[in-house]
């Protein structure tokens, strides 16, 4: 059942409706989450690592950090994608199932931030994935990122 | 036995960032291993040509988002003995103040990593709720948890009053607690113990041959600190110790930075017990005059070196960074040879990687 | 076959002691398990409803496999696994009364439970990709070293009960006292062969995080991977079923709600014990657990056995 | 084996004044045609300017009889006169050997096999500088994608 299956609203049955906000429940309760760093500093990455830690504990969210593409929802990028890890980004994107959202998290993933402008940085997740959600920050505090993943799952349909 | 090429990729819940290992493995061994960099290589020395000092500074804190702090330490006092600026000794301490609590969260992170790599996610879990009491005195100094852009060519941008000194003091006693009990865990935990000791051995033959630096240098047997060897204020008036063990495996650098930890706790007391008073920063001139200047500080990881050429323009001409990481990347397929493949997550969270640090 | 029969074996095998009630029963477990490792890390822990989220979600996720795999295959794979939990869960009694019991069962659902381990090697094999193949390998290497200990740790109480079926077993403890009392050493294999069966932490190697990925599952998802989950949740329910019944006897109440709650409350405190050993262990290497089991854990379920039988009912 | 906070295999740490009394008099006098000026640097660091042929053994020298083992970095920059490579030395306090290569010879020995740590650095300079280390074993890409197939990075743009 691809996006594109369940938003084609045929005629809105009952039970249709019923099954479609249920499964919305679902997916906006249980958030599975990948983490790549494109090319970042790091300082976004341990303050998404941070999330787990019992200060912020987004587990009571219902978010988990996946270890394979296959398992994971939301993509979590970092960092101004640099020319070499390009294809990789792609790929892990491509690898992940339906439905599945891009969060660009910290300023180097939104707009490639301190290191614009460099010649092996392409400046930006946007560059070569849809972003559904930006994150500003260098780093961006955990309460951000919170906020953010929040945010995009009112985005969930 | 059939041989095969296990890929620890640019994507791999073990690694934090892209790198990539290819793991030559016979059976349960690991017989060879290649390395690829490149993945984090944002061309940052090309990028300070094209910059001013003053724009340099930010930049240079994002080499390494752990050691930002060093990174600009060690930048501003290559630029400072190129124009001849003379730093007032506040200025010299708080910087070393941040230091000392930038390597304290940095080998507390790096504890949690390594249990979490090891399927111990207990400790990673206190270990890492431990240091946000550190991420708050950070931010409570200086307005930022991981980056802090505390320096300034001639000085540090921010002061320390009398109040905010004695509540860092009293998180001090709190922190000290709280590192006590994680070297009291990791000096008594069997299960982490099996599985670190006599892995990832590195001789102090090879650790001197391949010039392999920090807690990695000093847990085979070196005894080098670049804190006490190239005396400097405020360490050449502080007291501390150097702790080296020469088992050279992973659970002598896991010791070795525990200990390290609770040394730095005693440093940022004395930091703040005997702060001078005075300015903290100098005025810079926009422009370095003709010349060139080599630093070394002692990061976290080891020795991290700056070169700056000044042409007397107000950008410099050239810009070399040699981070520890680099050093220890090399000695890896040494360590990695005949090491169970289940292991290999031990040895390289025993290196503590920053290939933010390595790629630049 | 009456209608009456095969009324009751319907409800018997989706309601009772089937379908819904063994999700619930997984549900409940999964919760509770994730609940305490979370509070001991000094962590909040999901909320109530969390596993019915992520099965819900993962029903309605896309299923990706790579190219070649063959689907009829990987999918059956789960599905094997999911029904040989269930078909064992009928000879478990649940709270004094089993559905079926004939002398001998034990044996069955110790083999039925070891099938989703097999399963899972396979599904290794299946999917191809390396982090797989190598996950599928490491846990046939890794059930041999905690099978043997498990079978050891349940013949125990078979001897003590003086029968091969569990009903039998738990209504011989009626009499005489928790098999627990008789022979801890018996009931700590267990639980230790219980945590490799069921591939918890300290034993997780085949779907090590930091080593493996995600062991054989690593290119499942969507509903294929819903469906694997609730076959581990499902063989892990069991399996406590299993101990509670071997080691901590029949009911000893005769009102039928409070054996039920005697019955959950002795199994919440195997999960318990479960993921209480989960937090306080680092992961073992495999050449330590082949030690472990068959050094340490085989030798010591022998030495069980012999006091059993020097006891000698 | 508890961690020792004192003494260790290597003597206690080595004395800052060794580079200018007893190293730097010693090459001159081992290599007086090779070294062809002694400079300061700022915080503490004497260069010895040195001849391309002259490198290896001087590095050899200095590794084996005058145990200066650590060879912190290998800096290469572009000046007007060509490829000017830096090798810091430290004992105590720095030490830097300066080679000035020509524009249209950028060849120079490697100390690979002297000292294995310089490995790393050698492979980043010819990337970076497109300098070739004579005897360098596997000089693949480290840092720059393996699509790049522009010139070397930090070379300045001549007409």
């Amino acid at each position: 059942m691809t996006t594109q299956e369940i938003t084609k609203v045929t005629q809105p049955s009952r039970l249709g409706t019923l099954r479609r906000s249920i499964v919305r429940w679902a997916r906006r309760r249980s958030i599975w989450v990948l983490h790549y760093n494109s090319g970042g500093c790091n300082g976004c990455d341990i303050e998404i690592l941070d999330l787990l830690t019992p200060r912020y504990d987004v587990e009571r969210l219902g978010i988990l950090k996946e270890g394979s593409p296959r398992h994971a929802d939301v993509l979590l990028c970092t960092g101004p994608v640099t020319r070499q890890s390009r294809a990789r980004l792609a790929q892990i994107h491509a690898q992940m199932p339906e439905p599945k959202w891009v969060v660009a998290v910290g300023s180097c993933a939104t707009s490639g931030g301190v290191f614009q402008g460099g010649i092996n940085v392409l400046g930006g997740i946007d560059q070569v994935l849809p972003v559904d959600l930006y994150i500003p920050g260098c780093p961006c505090r955990p309460e951000a990122i919170i906020d953010g993943i929040v945010k995009l799952v009112e985005l969930i349909p | 036995m059939r041989r095969i090429t296990i890929p620890i990729g640019p994507q791999h819940p073990l690694l934090k960032e892209p790198v990539s290992f290819l793991l030559d493995v016979e059976g349960e061994q690991v017989l060879d291993s290649v390395l690829r960099l490149g993945y984090v290589h944002r061309g940052i020395e090309r990028l300070a040509q094209e910059r001013s000092y003053v724009q340099i500074v930010h930049l240079v804190e994002r080499v390494c988002g752990i050691c930002s702090h060093v990174h600009t330490t060690t930048y501003c006092k290559a630029v400072e003995s190129l124009m001849g600026l003379e730093v007032p000794e506040r200025g010299v301490y708080l910087r070393a103040l941040l230091c000392e609590l930038e390597r304290i969260h940095s080998h507390m992170l790096w504890l949690g990593v390594l249990a979490m790599n090891m399927g111990f996610d207990t400790v990673f879990m206190y270990a890492w709720r431990d240091r946000e009491i550190v991420l708050d005195m950070m931010e409570d100094l200086s307005g930022g948890r991981v980056s802090h852009a505390v320096n300034v060519i001639g000085g540090v941008r921010i002061d320390l009053d009398e109040e905010q000194r004695k509540d860092m003091l009293a998180r001090l006693a709190q922190l000290e607690q709280q590192v006590l009990r994680a070297k009291n865990v990791v000096e008594h935990e069997r299960s982490l113990r099996a599985r670190t000791e006599g892995i990832g051995i590195l001789t102090p033959e090879q650790a001197k041959q391949y010039c392999v630096v920090g807690p990695v240098a000093r847990a085979s047997g070196l005894d080098m600190d670049l804190r006490r060897d190239m005396p400097h204020l405020p360490y050449s008036e502080l007291d501390f110790e150097v702790i080296t063990h020469d088992a050279g495996d992973v659970w002598a650098r896991t010791l070795v930075r525990v200990l390290e930890t609770v040394e730095s706790v005693h440093l940022c007391r004395q930091i703040l017990e005997n702060l001078p008073d005075g300015p903290v920063s100098v005025r810079a001139k926009r422009r370095a005059p003709e010349g060139e200047a080599i630093t070394r500080t002692e990061a976290p990881r080891g020795e991290v070196i700056y070169y700056v050429r000044g042409d007397g323009s107000e950008s410099p001409a050239r810009l070399k960074i040699r981070t520890p990481t680099l050093t220890t990347l090399i000695t890896l397929p040494e360590q990695l040879r005949n090491v169970a493949v289940a292991d290999v997550s031990v040895v390289l969270s025993g290196v503590d990687l920053c290939i933010a640090c390595a790629d630049r | 076959m009456a209608f009456g029969d095969v009324g009751a074996a319907l409800v018997a095998w989706f309601l009772y002691p089937g379908f819904l009630f063994l999700f619930a029963c997984a549900w409940a477990f999964e919760w509770f398990d994730r609940l305490t490792i979370a509070r001991s890390q000094a962590r909040v822990g999901p909320p109530w409803f969390q596993p019915l989220a992520d099965l819900i979600k993962l029903l309605a996720k896309e299923d990706l496999m790579p190219t070649g795999t063959k689907e009829v295959l990987a999918a059956g794979l789960p599905m094997l696994a999911l029904a040989s939990s269930l078909t064992a869960v009928l000879y478990v009694p649940i709270a004094g009364r089993a559905a079926l019991s004939f002398e001998g069962d034990l044996i069955v659902v110790l083999f039925l439970l070891s099938l989703p381990a097999l399963c899972y090697f396979l599904a290794g094999r299946v999917t191809g990709g390396v982090y797989s193949l190598l996950g599928g390998n490491r846990s046939l290497l890794q059930y041999f070293s905690y099978e043997v200990p498990f079978m050891i740790a349940l013949s125990g109480p078979a001897i003590l009960g003086g029968s091969w079926s569990i009903a039998q077993i738990a209504q011989h403890q009626d009499a005489t006292g928790w098999g627990l009392l008789v022979q801890p050493l018996g009931f700590l294999l267990a639980i230790i062969g219980l945590i490799g069966k069921l591939k918890r932490d300290p034993l997780d190697i085949p779907k090590a995080k930091s080593e493996m990925v995600a062991g054989s599952l690593t290119e499942y998802s969507g509903r294929k991977l819903a469906l694997w989950h609730l076959a581990m949740n499902v063989q892990a329910v069991v399996g406590v079923f299993l101990l509670v019944n071997a080691f901590m006897g029949g009911q000893s109440f005769h009102q039928p709600l409070l054996n039920g709650v005697g019955f959950a409350l002795r199994s919440l405190l195997i999960v318990f014990a479960l993921s209480g050993s989960s937090v306080l262990y680092a992961r073992l290497r495999i050449d330590q657990l082949a030690n472990l089991g068959w050094r340490v854990l085989a030798p010591l379920g022998l030495l069980q056995i012999l006091v059993i039988l020097g006891i000698g009912r | 084996m508890t961690a020792r906070k004192d003494s260790a295999i290597d003597p206690p740490h080595y004395e800052s004044g060794a580079i200018k009394e007893q190293i730097v008099p010693a090459l001159q006098t081992a290599f007086p045609d090779d070294i062809l000026d002694v400079q300061t640097m700022p915080v503490d660091e004497t260069v010895t300017v040195v001849r391309v042929e002259g490198v290896r053994q001087i590095i050899r020298h200095l590794v084996e009889e005058l145990d200066v083992l650590h060879l912190s970095t290998i800096t290469g920059q572009e000046i007007e006169e060509g490829i000017e490579l830096l090798y810091h030395f430290w004992r105590g306090s720095g030490l830097t050997l300066r080679v000035v290569l020509p524009l249209d010879a950028l060849e120079v020995a490697t100390v690979t096999d002297i000292i294995p740590g310089a490995a790393f650095y050698e492979r980043e300079i010819v990337e970076m500088l497109g300098v070739t280390f004579a005897g360098h074993q596997d000089p693949l890409r480290l840092f720059l994608p393996d699509d790049w197939d522009g010139p070397p990075p930090l070379r300045k743009e001549r007409s």
